[in-house]
Formats: C-alpha cells, structure tokens, sequence
C-alpha cells in the first residue's frame, strides 16, 4: 500500500513499435481476407448488377460498361477513376443493342434515392426503371419501388417532352407517369431524377455504330473495383 | 493448461450467463445504442446484426486476451481499436460474400461495430485482465445477450410496424402497420418502452419483496 | 410613453379588490386606554437601551429608553402608569423578546407630559436628525425603519425630491388615508420640515386615485407657487412599494440593492410625517398611531388611535370583538402583513392594521401544477421570474435562484395573488430567501 | 501476395507515422499532475461534504499532500481509511476528538406548547418564518425534519415525539444539519462528553416552564453540582466547557427539576420510540 | 451551390445524424444533462467532423484508392489519432474545458457519429467540398440535437417525472419525440 | 395540552388571491372550443362529434390508468385532459378510423404528458405529441382528407376494427394546402375563410378560429403575443417568398387562412405548458413557429407543418427561456 504506483514511462519507440506491429499484422489479415473473398463479392455484384440491368432493358442478354469520358461516353477499359459515371449498354440476342442501362441518383422525400433505368435510344423512350436504394417512408414513399404498377409506368415512357407526374389515374400522354396518392413527392422525385439524367447524359450516350459489338457470354469480368 | 476443475467451470458457466440477464449489454448496460437503434427495424436485420457483432466481440477478446501483457497502456486503446477494426473487416466482407443483401441493409452500420462501445468496453473491462477461455465465454455470454436485446427489439419493431416477423406476415392484408415503429422515432420509443417495463417489473420487486421471492420460488 | 389619459403608475402589478369601503369614511376615533401596555425594545433598528427601572413611575410621552447607536430610536411611555417588567414577552413575529411592560395609573387623566417643542428652523441638519431620532420617529408604512437615518444623507447624494407615499395600495387598509383627510395641514407641515432640512427642491405625494377626498384635502393645504406635487395614481398593488412609487412619479428605476437616495430621493409615509410635525411643534413623541381594524371577523370596524403597547387583544375587544368564526389574525395587510400566533401582543409602531379573517378567507384551495401561463411575471413589479424561483425554491437549487435574483424579491405576493394554480410562489421565495441568508450567515461563522 | 505485403506495410507507415506524431505530442503537452493525489482522491469518501472545513474531499486530498492537514482531519472515513491514508503518505494519523451533532431541544409534541395550528409548507424553516409555527417556544425545536432531509448520512430520524434523533455511529460531523436548523439547535461536539443541556430557553423560572414541561429554568443547581469550573451560566442557561473533557457521571442531572440537562451517553431521546 | 446547402441541410436536419440515422447516441445520452457541457461537446464533435472530413478526403483520394479493404482501419486510426490529438492541446490550453468535457474526449474517438460520416462520406462518392459541408451539417445537427435534448432534460429535471421512468427511459422517449418533430423536415428542400 | 387543535390558523401571507384558477381556465377553453366543434359538426356530420368524443375518451383513459404523483383520478379535476383529447379530436382528417382517434388521444396524455410527471409539467405539446405520433405512425390514414359532406354520411373507415385499417368509400379530396403544394392550385378565399374545404376538423373555418382567438385573447385566456408573434412570423416570410417567386409560394392571404394555422395559433401553440412563460419568450417562440410553418409548407415535403412547427419550438422553448428571462427591475439586461 505505502508504495506509490506510478507506471513507468515506456519508450516512444516502443509505443510507435507497437503500433506498427499492430497495423502491419492487421494489414496482413485484411488483405489476406480480401483476397479470399473478392471472388465471391465481385460475382455477387456483378450478378445484382447484371439482374438491374436486364430487369430496366427487358431483352438484354449481355452487357458492357460504359464511361463518361468528356463529352462521350467510351467503353471501360478498367482503367477509369472510380468515380466516374458510367453506363451499361445492353445487347439482345444476337447482339443487337437494345439500349443503355443508366444508374441515377437524387434527393428524396426522405434521403437519396438511387436508382438505374433503361433508355432505347432508337424510340427516345425510358423502358425500365429499378430503385436500387431509398430510405422512404415504409408504406408510402416505398411504393416507388413496391408498388409494381408504378414501376410499369416506366417501362414505356417518352421523353420528350419532359417526363411528368400527373394525378392518379388522369395520366394518358406518353410523356406522363401517375404519381402515387400519398406518395407524390417520392414519385416526383423518381421522375425528377430521371429527367435531369436525361438531360446531362442522353446527348453523350455513343451512337450505335460508335460501339464495339456486344461481348460474348459470359460477360467478361469488366467490373472489378 | 490443466485441466478444467468443477470451480472452473462453473466461473466459466457464470461469465457467460451473466451477459444474457443481469448484465445485458442493452438493457441493463444500455451500451452499443447505435447499432441497437439503427438496424432493429426487422428481425432479419437485428439477428444479422447480433450475430456480426458476437462474432467480433468473440475474436477480438480472445485475442486480446491473448496479447494485453505485451501492449503498453499508452497505446492500449489504439491496438484494441485496430484488433477490433481487422475482425469487422473481415466480418464485413465475409458478410458481403455469404449474404449480399443483408449486408445492404446493415450498410455503414456494419462497420460501425467496431465502435461499438460495448466491445471496446469489454476488453478493457474483462477481455485484458483474464485469460483467454474465459474471455471467450465472457465475449459469448455477453454477444448473445446483446443479439438477444437486438433480436427482441426487432421483433418488436417488425410485429407493430410491419405486421411480419422475418418478412412473414402475420396478421393479413388489412393489418393497419405502425410505421413509426420502423422509423427512427420508432426505436427510441420502443426501447424506452420495453426499458421502462423493466424499471416497473424492478420496481414492484422492490416494494413487494415476499410478493418477488414467491414469484422465484414458483 | 405616458397617455395623457393614463394615471400615472409603475409597470406590472395586481388589482385585488380593495375592500375599503368598510372603514375608508371612518374617522379616527380613540381608543380608551388600556390597563397595560408592554413595549418590544427592538421597534426600528437596534433594540434601544433603557434607562428605567423595574417599579418606577413613567409619565405619557416620559422618555423609557434610548437609542443604542446611529440605527436605532427612543421608546416613550404611551401612559402615565408604573414599569412592572423588563423581561421578555411575545412579540407579533411569534418571538419572545425584551419588552418594558407598563401598568397604567388607574387614577390618571393620561395627559401627555410634552418635551419642549423645538423650532426646526433654528438646527442644523445633524441637531434636526438627532432630534428625530429623540422622537422615537421610525415610518409608520410597516417596516418602522427609523426616520431620521433616511435624513442623514452624505453630501455627494442629494436629494432632489421628497416624496411622501400616500398610496397605501394593501386591501383593507385605510388609516393613513384617514391620516391625510383629516390632519393634512400637519402631513404638509412634516414633509416641509423635512424637505427643507434635506435641501430637496420639491415635495411630491403620491396616492391612489381611489382617495379622491384625500387628494382634495392635501391640496387644499398646499400654498400657492410651492412646489409641492399632489399626483393621483392608479390603483394597482404594490403601487406603496418606494421603487414602483418612484417609477410611477419619475419614471426611474432604482437600481437592485441601491437606496432612493441613490436617485436623489427620501421617501417617506403620509403618517410619518404627522409623527414628525407633533413631535416638532408639539412635543409629543411618537406614542400612538392609526390602526385600521377591518375584516369579516371583525364586528365593528374602525380606524383607531392606539398607543403603541396596547395588546391586541384589547383592541379587537374596542371594535366590539370578533365574530366566533374567525380563524385567523393578521397585522398588517393581507397582501404583505402576518398572521399572529397569539393576540395577547402588542401593537407597535409598525402596525398599520389588524385584520380578523373567518374561514371562508382561510379555507385553503386546492393547489395546481405550474401552467407556465405567465400571470406570476406579469404581476411582479421587479421583474422576476416568479414561477422558475418557486420551482427552483422547492428544489432547493440555491445557485439557480441566486442566478435569478431571488434576493431582489421584495415579498409583495402578487405573484402568489395572481397564480391560478394557486402556487404559494412568495412563501417558497420567502422560505428559500431566509435559508440562503442563514446559511451565509452560519457559512460566514464557520469559515 | 505482393497486395497482401503492401497493405502491411501501408498499415506500418500509418503506425510509425502517428505513433510518432502522438509520442512527441505527450512529451510535450503533457500536463503533470501529482500522481499521489488521484491515489488520495479513490482513498477519500468522495462524500464532499465539507466536513473536514475544506471545500470538497479533492482540496482535502490536496491539503494532505501539502501537509496541511492530518488524515484524521476527515471526519467520514473510518478509523481504517484513516491508518490506511496516512499509511500511504508516510505521515502520522493526527486525532481528532470525534464529535457528533447535538440537539439543544427536548420539547417535543409531548413537553411543549404549542399556541397557534400552523397551516403552512411542513419544513421547519416555513413555519420558523411564519410566526414561528405556533409553538410557543420560540427557540425550541419546531420537528418538521428540516435536519433529517439536510442529513446526507441518514443519521438523524425524526422520532413519535417530533425531535431528531442523531445516530451517534453514523453521524459524521459534516455541519449539515447545523446549517439546516432554522432555530440553531444542533451543534457538533464531543462524543466523549455526554452531559447535555437539552433547552435553549433564555428565560428564567415560571416563564420558561410555561412554555414547556422540560424547559431550564435557569435554577443553577447543575452548575453547583458539576465539578468546579465546569460549567457557569450564561443568559439563563448552564454553559460546559468542552475544553476539559472530564466525564462527571450523571451526578450534575440529578437536581435539575424539569430533567433539561441530562446525562446521554448514547442517542438522545433513545427512551422514546423511533419513528418507523 | 444548391447541391451543398441540400447536403448540409439534410445531414442538418432532415436527416439528422443523432435522431434519425442514430448515430452518436453514446454522448447524445451520455452528455446531454448539462447544456454547457452539451453545447461544448457539439462544437468539439463539429470540429472533429471537419477534420475526419478531410483526412478521409485525403485517405481516399490518395492512399485507399487501391487499398478499399484498409478504409475502415485506416479511418480509425487516423480519427483516433487527430483526436488524441486534439484531446491533449485542449488539456495543455484549457484545463478547465477539459475538466468539463472529461472522460468524454476519448468517448468521441470511438463515436459513431465520426465514423459514420467517414463512411457515408465514401459510400456517396463525395469530394472534397461536399465532405466538408456533409461534415458541417452532421456537426450541426448533432450539436443541434444534443443541445435541444439538454435543455429538455435540464427543465425536466424540475418536473416531476415518475420514478419508473426516470433515467435512461425517460431520455429515450424524450428523443422519440424529438425525432417526431424532425419528422416535420422531411422532403425540405428536395423538390 | 398536546393534541389540542386551536382556535386560530397561521399562515403565510398573501392572504387574498385571485378568482381565477386553473380548472376555470381549462373549463374556459374548452367552452371556447365549442364553436369550433359545432362548426366541424356542420361541416363534416356527426362523424366529428364521434371522433372528439374517442379522443377524448382516449385521453380520460390515459390520464386515468397512469397517474402520476397525485392519487388515481384526482388529476381529472383540473380539466386539462379533456381539453387535450378534444384538441387531439379535432386536429385529425374526418375519415379517420375511431379506433385511431382513441389511441391518439391515449398516446397524447401518456406519452405527451404523464411522461412528464402530469399536468404543467410537459415539455410538448400533448395534443401535438399524440397526433405526431399517428401521423408518424398513419401516414396514409392522417393524409386522407374528404370533402365536407352530409350529416349523417359516415364514412366507412371511421368503424373499422382496432388494428385493421379502414378502406375509404368514395374519392378522397386534397386539402388547399396539398392543391398548392402539387397541383399549384390555389382555393377561393372565400371557402377558406367559412370553411367549405376539405381539412383537419376543427381547422377548416378561419372566420370561426379568428373569433375565437379574439374572445380567449380578450379574456387574457392566453398570452396574446404568441398568436401575434405566429402570425406576424408567417405574414412577413410568406410575402417576402411569394414576392420572390409568386408562382411557387403561395399568397400571405392563402398561407394564414389554410391549413391549421389557425387553429395551431389559437388553440395550440399558445398552450401555456409548453411555450414560454417570459413575454420576449413569447415572441422568439411566435415568429420561430411563423418561419417554420412557411418553410416547412414552401420548401418541405409536407404540405402543412404547424405541428411539427409548434413540436420544435416546444422542444427549442427551455432554450429561449434561457435567453428571454426579463431585466429585473433596477439592473441591466442578463448576459
Ligand atoms: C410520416 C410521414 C411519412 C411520409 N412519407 C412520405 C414518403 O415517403 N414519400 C412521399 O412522397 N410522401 C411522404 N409523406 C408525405 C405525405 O404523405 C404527403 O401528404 C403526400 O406526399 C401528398 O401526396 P398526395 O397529394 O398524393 O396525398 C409522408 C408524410 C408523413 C406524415
Ligand atoms: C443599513 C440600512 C441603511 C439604510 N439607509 C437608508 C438611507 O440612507 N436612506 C434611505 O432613504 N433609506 C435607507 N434605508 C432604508 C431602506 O432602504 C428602506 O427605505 C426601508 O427598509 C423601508 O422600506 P420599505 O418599507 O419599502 O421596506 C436603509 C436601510 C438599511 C437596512
Ligand atoms: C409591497 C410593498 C408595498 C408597500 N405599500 C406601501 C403603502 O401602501 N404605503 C406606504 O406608506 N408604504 C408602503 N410600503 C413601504 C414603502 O416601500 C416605504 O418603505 C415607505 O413608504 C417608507 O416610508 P416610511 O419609512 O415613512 O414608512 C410598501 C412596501 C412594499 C414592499
Ligand atoms: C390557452 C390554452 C391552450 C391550450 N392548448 C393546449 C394544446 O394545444 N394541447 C394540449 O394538450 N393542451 C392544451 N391546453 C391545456 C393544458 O395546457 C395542457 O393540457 C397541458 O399542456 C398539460 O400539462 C391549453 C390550455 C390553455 C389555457
Ligand atoms: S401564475 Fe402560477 S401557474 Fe402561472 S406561471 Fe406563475 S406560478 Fe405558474
Ligand atoms: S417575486 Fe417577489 S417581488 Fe415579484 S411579485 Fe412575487 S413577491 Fe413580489
Ligand atoms: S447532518 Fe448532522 S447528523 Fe447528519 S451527519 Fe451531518 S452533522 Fe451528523
Ligand atoms: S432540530 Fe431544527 S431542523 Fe431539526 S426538526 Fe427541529 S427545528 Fe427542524
Ligand atoms: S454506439 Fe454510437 S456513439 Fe456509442
């Protein structure tokens, strides 16, 4: 009891040294299980990816990544920052392409929403739209993405002029979608969201012949990171 | 090690059973709220959660465990965090690849176990001052009874506010749901509810002893 | 902004009904005198010392003790008799405290022994001030504060203004203005006495509007081209409290914990003043004052003569006693007076009314939780926040009530008045207000 | 593989690099502080109730440290505590005459009068303000617990008869009560010395009993029979010099005739039921 | 422009990180009995925010590009580090602002609300600008939380809440009804 | 001696006090109220009465199976829970399920009030707690908004099962306030102003509320700066914005007379309890649930947001006490 307990002080190295042991030992795990389950992760979300992109392009049979280079939109070639935007174009059987596969997101009643929609060039018409992500209120809001009949009203939809919400049930233009009665503003901002995709990427998506012909099944691994 | 003598295993025993009831994490302890409150919206995601957090809690205390005599305590709390910080990667990827959807939901709040408070607090608390096995059964007791809370809290909130327990529904088409059970306001609520039917419980336990000790005995 | 209008007043207050219509058009009327009259020593300032002895004979008006320092006054006889006792006895306040008891002389006609009448004029200030304090002069507006202290101002305060508060905002009360009915030439002769000794450039008297008869008659009195201000204000409690007086006359406020002086006024009551000028002109110290005797449980109501040391209990039986369902005695107002624990005490030179209350007054309603409506705030005249002191005095937080400035209440009840909730708010500030006093005190003993 | 190397060694960099970083920063922002005193802080009650005469057990702690004070100076630790601080710090206990709160009132419900039905808030401060509650001793005990809720150690109980009881062993001294009493009537003295005047009554002979049934009445028999010097009269009242310690066995009580001081070596009014 | 102010004003308000993502409810309960304390942790909080705005700007901009799987690590790490940091210039400059915030220091090390923005910083793509009004906003509407939540509960404390409820329950019930009246902030801005 | 009961009482002074008292205020709004619900009556049949009378009866319940300090059912003297379950009544859409209506006015006496230990004690707004929660916990139900119809035309939704959900018969009509917000049509003054529109119970009628505001001002019911402060706060933002962008923003006319303002400013916000007691209190508080209400209905989600606006300055109210304590008499402003 009588002697005063005061830890003795180590030395900064030894602090440093722990903490590098630490962090390298760390490293080595993590790397380690990164390696072993990356297959795995990849397939996963290359197979969600793939699900998305044939659900809002019905047809599809293969796809190729696409990114926004400038002005254009170019074939990915792996190489690309991580953070650019992308887009799929989507080939039917026999290689036909059907149209573009375009991931989107914006604000919405609650949070961000996001979501990929298919685009047929040849029509100028949306043809699918699938809400990835969204916080909206369960019950309300969440119609956008489990209410079948709203997601129908996307799978022919003009464009021009600009897509928009109209009251339930009075929609009958091309352009128009009905919105969902107690969910207005999330269907307003799905379709907000769409428009303004539209109006930054439509005139950027590569032109028919620009494109290199649809890959060959199975898709090759072109999204890795 | 020799081998286990009956006292041992009864410590042993005790360690673990200690976090189910009387020391739960949630709600004696009311630690970890975070990921308590975030993702107990469904059962699926509460159980997901639970499962996630006891495993990492189990590894870092054993290994912890293990090497606490060679950390100087300067640095004591950065090697915890970053022992903590390697097990939920490697949940956290693990995850992704066994159940990519629940990951989704779980999303950021996966990671955030590691500062979890609950885990952190157990290494320091229990994990670095006693050996390994029993840190394990410590780490387990306490995983269950945390996973357990969340799992109740889940439930609990998917029941009321969605009319299903694990996506089943269970009353039919014209349930009217208490959505607010699923959204934030919901969980604060819930949880002060069920803390507060603990309180009660303890407090007619208190002023009605004979009344408790009967209870017991029956 | 003053509306044209608009009386005069301060801001915030209460309205309770004034129930003066019993004795406000009452003359003053004597009272026989009683067979004995015990006299607390302590009555304004430092308990005087005295200077008879147990068994003497004492003249009306004969000097029994004198002051003991600067803050303190003189005691007079208020009958011719003999001293019996220099014990203790029970004072209003519930303490047992020392007291000159005097048996009347059964055979005396109870005329006054005058001392020499002296002629202001002729004295300098410090002569003028020691003479009040010879008078046993303290104010007769209820917290007998000796007078002639508030005269002994340092030269680099003056005074600009005398004011004479002729309010009397509490319920019941109307003896002093009885006082200004019928002695105004004597109020006047006081405060010009005062005025002049003070050096102040004017005299102002402020009383409610509701004595119309008594603002007649003090102006009445008032000579032409003198400055002397007679101002009707509104009725509106606590409308006497010195601070709002000088607010509704001036529009100034007197800073927290700073003195009239301080804004270049005394203040003094109207009956203060008849005080001052019998004992100049006359001779006759301060040994009697108007009492109001009023409420439901008295039978006759008056305004009374008194000498000081009458017990109470003589006095109610001068009003022709009290009604059986009386339950409770208070000297003093019903806003800021208190109740008595006992009758067998004495009247002292503070004691502007007693007041018999029956049950149906007593009867204690029903308490509410605090609505936070706000009527607390509304009502008090220092601007506090009533309602956060009462919570914080029930939880006993003396920091937070500190922080609020619980020691600038000044005890008016109009916040307690005007609760619907029926909150006992100024008895909680009261209660926390002496424990924090006393705890400074015991923590200052011990330390 | 060469992935798995890199990473351990991007993880390494971090480490070395702020480990660095924090090492320098604790060398040189480090603010000393007197080891000993946290020690000293866990050993001491953590009570803070002042009744050492320092603000809060950490001044105590830091008036130990600078010698200041003796450990004994506490007066809520045990005598254990206290062996053990002084142990730790290498210096001598110190004594201290260990003193107990006192009640200079027995006039309970039973024994005084009471002279008006006070009708107000039930603390003893309320009605001390409020013409002082009715009782007819003013300076006697008004019983409505102002002490027992002051007293954080729960020594003081109210008994039937409406007077605190102070448990001798659990009373520390803090001054709690003495600060809580509106009417001055406890005070902290020795428990070594149980002779105790129970009244504070100022008054003499008739009027004190008067007003209640165990008054002093300021006979001065007490004085005479107590051993020379010990006790005198003070404004009506015996007065013990708490100076000499000397223990007078209940000889000087005997002759009081209304039983006001009394010979108590343990509780006062332990004869009366407690209250549950 | 408005992309900015929909970042800070959701991560304000909307979706207020403390009661209605959940995060950092350790202090959020833990601090919040006394408004000075509670207001003094907010601007800490903030502070730290910013700085674990930048420093995962800059980890992942520059170190974690091809690394993904040491974020969280890395993140840790960092965090912890800047704010033991921090911790000791507060305790050499301000004694007394230490004292006050104590144990609690530490406790925003280990706080989820600080790692949450680093993570969801990632997980949206933000650069560097959008990080740091995301920060900014967290920062606020945590500091904004916290301080409602302290000045409630120090006003309740004069209220006469029942025994039963007292304490942790109370506090969570009391959040509850918060995070209903921030319901009302829903949609703000988005349309 | 002992035991003896005396003749005479001492109490503390003031021994006189004011006529007025808390069970006579309560009694003296919720006879205020009585206007408001004959109108709802009109307007929408007997369903409203049916609707009030369960939330009402919510509240009683709650008030009475979780007491507080006080004994079992003594606090139902003081009013206070009846006047809640009535206002709780009459903020909710007409189609409303009873069984709602009753849960609500539970759900505002147990969570709103008696979590606070009882009557003057809450942090909120009871009335609002409770219909907080059903809105958070119904959104489609307390959005569902009809016409005003016959007197006895009950819809179908207002008898269905605790726990089931009611399906509306007939089309549901949206509230001026959602025609602005999504259909950027506006509704003639006219109708606001008597009532004629689809909305909550007692809000639709602003000739009804503006009298009855008047009434409780005049008789110092509440204090009058709070009304005057919301309005003041919604009048002056609302035509700065609708200067701004008249296409987008809506009127000052349109913005005070639709929705609940009305009845928020009259009834709710001014509920003493939970808004500040000081009168610059009252302002700050007033002009923050002025600012709110626009800015919540111009650039929210929500079409209306006078209880979310009245909730968050309830909660921002110990904060503005803080700084709106009056100057003490004689000193300079507290820091
Ligand atoms: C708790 C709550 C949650 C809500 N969630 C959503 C939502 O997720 N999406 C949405 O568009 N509107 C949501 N709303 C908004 C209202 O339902 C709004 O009145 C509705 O969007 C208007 O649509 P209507 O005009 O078709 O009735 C919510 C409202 C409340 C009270
Ligand atoms: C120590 C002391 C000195 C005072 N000195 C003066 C003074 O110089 N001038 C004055 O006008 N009042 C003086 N007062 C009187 C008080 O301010 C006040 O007038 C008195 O208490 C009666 O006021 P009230 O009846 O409103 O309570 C003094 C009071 C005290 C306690
Ligand atoms: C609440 C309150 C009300 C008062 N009302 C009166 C009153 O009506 N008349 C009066 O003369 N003094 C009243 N006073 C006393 C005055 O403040 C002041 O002390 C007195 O006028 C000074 O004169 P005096 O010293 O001659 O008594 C009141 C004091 C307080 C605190
Ligand atoms: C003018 C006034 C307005 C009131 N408004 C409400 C209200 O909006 N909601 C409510 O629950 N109670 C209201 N009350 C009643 C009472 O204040 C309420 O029940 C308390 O908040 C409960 O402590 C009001 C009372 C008055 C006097
Ligand atoms: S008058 Fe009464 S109810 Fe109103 S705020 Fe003041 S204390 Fe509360
Ligand atoms: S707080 Fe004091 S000064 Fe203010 S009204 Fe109440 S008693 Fe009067
Ligand atoms: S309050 Fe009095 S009785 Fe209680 S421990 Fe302190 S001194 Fe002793
Ligand atoms: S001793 Fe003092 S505080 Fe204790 S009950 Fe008696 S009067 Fe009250
Ligand atoms: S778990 Fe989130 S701050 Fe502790």
């Amino acid at each position: 009891m009588s002697d005063v307990q005061v830890p003795p002080e180590p030395g900064a190295l030894r602090l440093v040294g722990t903490l590098t042991v630490a962090g390298f030992l760390a490293g080595l795990l993590l790397a380690a299980t990164y390696e072993l389950t990356l297959p795995t992760i990849t397939a996963n979300a290359q197979a969600a990816l793939r699900a998305a992109v044939f659900q809002v392009v019905p047809g599809t049979t293969s796809m190729r990544k696409l990114v926004l280079a400038g002005e254009r939109f170019v074939v990915a070639d792996g190489s690309e920052d991580k953070n650019a935007t992308v887009a799929y174009a989507a080939y039917g059987e026999g290689g036909a392409l059907l149209g573009f596969a375009l991931p989107a997101d914006g604000p919405g009643f609650q949070d961000t929403i996001k979501l990929i929609y298919g685009y047929d060039p040849s029509r100028a018409h949306i043809v699918g739209m699938q809400v990835l992500e969204s916080r909206e209120t369960p019950g309300l809001g969440d119609k956008i993405f489990k209410d079948p009949k709203f997601a129908a009203e996307f799978d022919d939809l003009a464009c021009t002029p600009e897509i928009k919400v109209v009251k339930h049930g009075t929609g009958s233009a091309p352009h128009e979608v009905d919105g969902i009665t107690g969910a207005t503003i999330s269907s307003k901002s799905v379709v907000r969201i769409l428009n303004e995709q539209n109006r930054r990427l439509l005139d950027k998506l590569p032109a028919r012949d620009a494109l290199p012909p649809a890959p060959t099944e199975p898709a090759q691994k072109e999204d890795s990171k | 090690m020799s081998p286990p003598t009956a006292q041992d295993t009864a410590r042993a025993y005790r360690e673990f059973s200690k976090g189910i009831w009387q020391e739960n994490p949630v709600f004696v302890q009311v630690l970890g709220m975070c990921p308590t409150l975030a993702v107990t919206n469904s059962a699926i995601n509460a159980l997901a959660m639970g499962t996630a957090t006891t495993a990492v809690l189990m590894c870092s205390s054993v290994l912890v465990s293990l090497l606490a005599r060679f950390i100087p305590s300067q640095v004591r709390i950065s090697t915890y965090v970053i022992v903590i910080a390697t097990f939920v990667t490697v949940v956290d990827f693990a995850l992704q690849a066994i159940a990519p959807a629940v990951h989704k939901e779980l999303g950021a709040f996966l990671s955030l176990i590691v500062v979890n408070c609950l885990i952190l607090g157990r290494q320091e608390a229990f994990a670095a001052r006693n050996p390994p096995h029993l840190a394990l059964m410590d780490a387990a007791g306490m995983g269950l009874g945390f996973a357990l809370a969340l799992l109740c809290l889940g439930a609990a909130r998917e029941v009321l506010g969605n009319g299903s327990l694990f996506g089943v529904s269970l009353f039919g088409k014209s349930f009217e749901p208490w959505v607010v059970m699923v959204l934030p306001p919901g969980g604060f609520l819930m949880l002060g509810v069920i803390l507060l039917l603990f309180s009660y419980r303890l407090q007619r336990k208190k002023r009605h002893p004979e009344a408790a000790s009967q209870e017991q005995a029956a | 902004m003053k509306l044209p209008f608009r009386l005069r007043s301060f801001r915030h207050g209460v309205h309770p009904d004034d129930h003066k219509e019993q004795t406000e058009h009452l003359p003053v009327e004597h009272m026989p005198f009683s067979g004995r009259c015990v006299l607390p020593l302590g009555q304004g300032g430092k308990p005087s010392q005295p200077r008879v002895r147990v068994g003497q004979q004492v003249r009306r008006g004969e000097t029994l003790a004198d002051a003991d320092g600067f803050v303190s006054t003189a005691l007079h006889s208020p009958l011719d008799g003999r001293v019996v006792d220099l014990g203790r006895h029970r004072h209003p306040n519930g303490n047992v405290v020392p007291c000159v008891e005097i048996e009347a002389d059964p055979f005396s006609p109870q005329l006054v022994a005058p001392h020499p009448p002296v002629d202001p004029d002729g004295l300098d200030v410090d002569a003028f001030v020691a003479h009040v304090q010879r008078g046993g002069i303290v104010g007769l507006g209820g917290a007998a504060f000796p007078a002639h202290v508030k005269y002994k101002t340092p030269a680099e305060k003056p005074v600009r203004h005398f004011v004479l508060n002729g309010c009397e905002c509490e319920p019941y009360l109307t003896c002093d203005h009885r006082t200004m009915v019928e002695r105004p030439a004597e109020v006047l002769r006081g405060a010009r006495i005062v005025a002049s000794k003070l050096g102040a450039g004017d005299i102002h008297i402020g009383v409610e509007h509701n004595k119309e008869d008594a603002i007649a008659a003090l102006r009445a009195e008032v000579r032409p081209g003198e400055a002397i201000h007679v101002t009707p204000l509104q009725v509106k409690y606590p409308q006497g409290a010195e601070k709002m007086l000088l607010e509704a006359l001036f529009g100034i406020e007197v800073p927290a914990g700073k003195l009239p002086l301080d804004v270049g006024a005394v203040v003094n009551n109207v009956g203060t003043m008849v005080a001052l000028a019998d004992w100049f002109d006359r001779g006759i110290p301060l040994i009697e004052r108007v009492v109001t005797v009023s409420g439901p449980g008295v039978r006759r109501p008056a305004n009374v003569l008194v000498p000081i040391g009458t017990p109470i209990r003589d006095l109610l039986a001068h009003c022709g006693g009290t009604v059986p369902e009386t339950r409770e005695f208070v000297m003093g107002g019903p806003m800021m007076g208190s109740a008595l624990a006992s009758i067998d005490v004495p009247v002292l030179k503070g004691t502007s009314a007693v007041l018999a209350f029956t049950a149906s007054e007593t009867a204690r309603a029903d308490e509410f939780s605090c609505l936070k409506c706000g009527r607390c705030l509304d009502a008090c005249a220092n601007f506090l926040n009533p309602q956060v002191l009462a919570r914080q005095a029930r939880a006993g937080d003396v920091k937070a009530l500190e922080a609020n400035f619980v020691m600038d209440c000044m005890e008016c009840g109009a916040c307690s008045f005007a609760c619907p909730s029926n909150i006992p708010i100024v008895q909680l500030i009261r209660v926390a207000k002496s424990s924090i006093r006393d705890k400074k005190r015991k923590e200052g003993k011990k330390g | 593989m060469y992935d798995v190397l890199e990473a351990g060694a991007i993880m390494a960099m971090l480490g070395v690099v702020l480990g660095t970083v924090l090492a320098f920063a604790y060398r040189f922002l480090r603010v000393p502080e007197d080891p000993r005193l946290q020690r000293l802080e866990s050993m001491l009650p953590a009570t803070n109730c002042g009744g050492c005469g320092e603000p809060g057990c950490r001044a105590f702690a830091q008036a130990l440290l600078a010698g200041a004070r003796k450990p004994a100076g506490c007066t809520v630790s045990s005598p254990d505590a206290i062996a053990e601080i002084a142990a730790f710090l290498g210096v001598d206990a110190g004594s201290l005459d260990r003193k107990v709160a006192r009640l200079h009132c027995a006039g309970g419900k039973a024994q005084a009068i009471q002279i008006a039905a006070y009708d107000g808030f039930e603390t003893c401060r309320a009605a001390h303000v409020t013409g002082g509650g009715g009782k007819g001793c003013s300076w006697g005990c008004l019983g409505l617990a102002d002490c027992e809720r002051a007293c954080t150690f729960d020594a003081i109980a109210m008994n039937g008869n409406g007077l605190p009881v102070v448990t001798l062993d659990a009373c520390t001294a803090c001054g709690d009560c003495v600060v809580a009493c509106p009417r001055d009537l406890f005070e902290l003295l020795p428990v070594r010395q149980p002779l105790l005047v129970q009244c504070r009554v100022p008054l003499a002979g008739e009027a004190a009993r008067a007003l209640c049934a165990v008054a002093c009445d300021a006979c001065g028999r007490c004085v005479q029979d107590a051993p020379e010097g010990l006790m005198r009269m003070v404004d009506n009242l015996p007065r013990l010099d708490y100076e000499q310690l000397v223990d007078t066995g209940p000889a000087p009580t005997q002759r009081c005739p209304t039983a006001a001081i009394q010979y108590v070596p343990r509780e006062q009014f332990a004869e009366v039921e407690v209250r549950a | 422009m408005s992309d900015l102010l929909w970042i800070f004003v959701s991560a304000m308000v909307v979706n207020n990180f403390t009661l209605s993502y959940f995060l950092g409810l350790c202090p959020f309960f833990g601090v919040s009995g006394k408004l000075q304390t509670a207001f003094r942790l907010g601007l800490a909080t903030t502070f730290v925010m910013v700085i674990t705005a930048i420093a995962a700007w800059v980890l992942n901009t520059f170190v974690l590009a091809s690394f993904p799987y040491l974020r969280l690590l890395a993140f840790i790490v960092v965090i912890a580090s800047a704010v033991q940091f921090v911790e000791m210039v507060i305790r050499k400059l301000s004694p007394a602002l230490f004292a006050a915030l104590g144990i609690f220091l530490p406790l925003i090390t280990t706080n989820c609300a600080i790692l949450g923005l680093a993570l969801f910083q990632t997980s949206r793509g933000y650069g560097f600008w959008q990080g740091i009004a995301f920060a900014l906003g967290g920062g606020a509407g945590f500091m904004l939380a916290l301080v409602l939540m302290a000045s409630l509960r120090e006003e309740a404390k004069l209220s006469d809440v029942p025994a039963v409820v007292r304490g942790t329950a109370f506090n969570l019930l009391l959040a509850g009804i918060l995070a209903m009246a921030f319901m009302g902030f829903a949609g703000l801005l988005s349309s | 001696m002992i035991g003896r009961t005396h003749r005479f009482q001492l109490q503390a002074a003031p021994f006189l006090h004011t006529s007025l008292t808390t069970p006579k205020l309560m009694v003296e709004v919720t006879l205020t109220l009585v206007p408001v619900i004959a109108a709802a009556a009109y307007y929408f049949g007997v369903v409203a009465l049916l609707l009030i009378a369960a939330s009402t009866l919510g509240a009683v319940a709650a008030e009475y199976l979780l007491p507080t300090r006080a004994p079992r059912g003594s606090t139902l003297r003081d009013g206070s829970g009846v006047l809640t379950g009535v206002l709780v009544g009459l903020t909710l859409p007409p189609p409303l399920p009873l069984w709602m209506a009753a849960l609500g006015g539970f759900v505002a006496i147990a969570l709103g009030k008696q979590l606070f230990g009882g009557l003057g004690q809450n942090l909120f707004n009871p009335a609002l707690v409770g219909r907080a929660f059903l809105q958070a916990a119904f959104p489609t139900a307390l959005t569902t908004w009809v016409e005003p119809r016959g007197f006895f035309d009950v819809p179908n939704s207002t008898w269905a099962w605790p726990f089931l959900h009611g399906a509306l018969d007939g089309t549901s009509a949206p509230t001026p306030l959602s025609r602005v917000k999504f259909d950027h049509a506006l509704t003639p003054f006219q109708d606001l102003f008597l009532g004629h529109v689809p909305g909550s119970l007692g809000e639709t009628s602003a000739l009804v509320l503006v009298l009855c505001g008047l009434w409780l001002g005049l008789r110092r019911a509440f204090d009058w700066r709070i009304p005057c402060a919301v309005l003041l706060g919604v009048a002056a933002l609302s035509s700065l914005l609708h200067l701004l962008d008249p296409t987008r923003n809506p009127t000052p006319w349109f913005m005070l007379a639709s929705g609940g303002l009305l009845f928020g400013t009259v009834f709710m916000a001014t509920d003493p309890v939970s808004s500040p007691t000081t009168p610059r209190g009252a302002w700050i508080f007033g002009l923050g649930v002025g600012v709110l209400v626009v800015v919540i209905r111009d650039y929210g989600g929500l079409p209306e947001g006078v209880m979310y606006a009245i909730l968050l300055m309830n909660a921002a109210t110990p904060l503005i006490e803080r700084v709106a304590q009056p100057r003490p008499f004689g000193r300079a402003r507290r820091a």
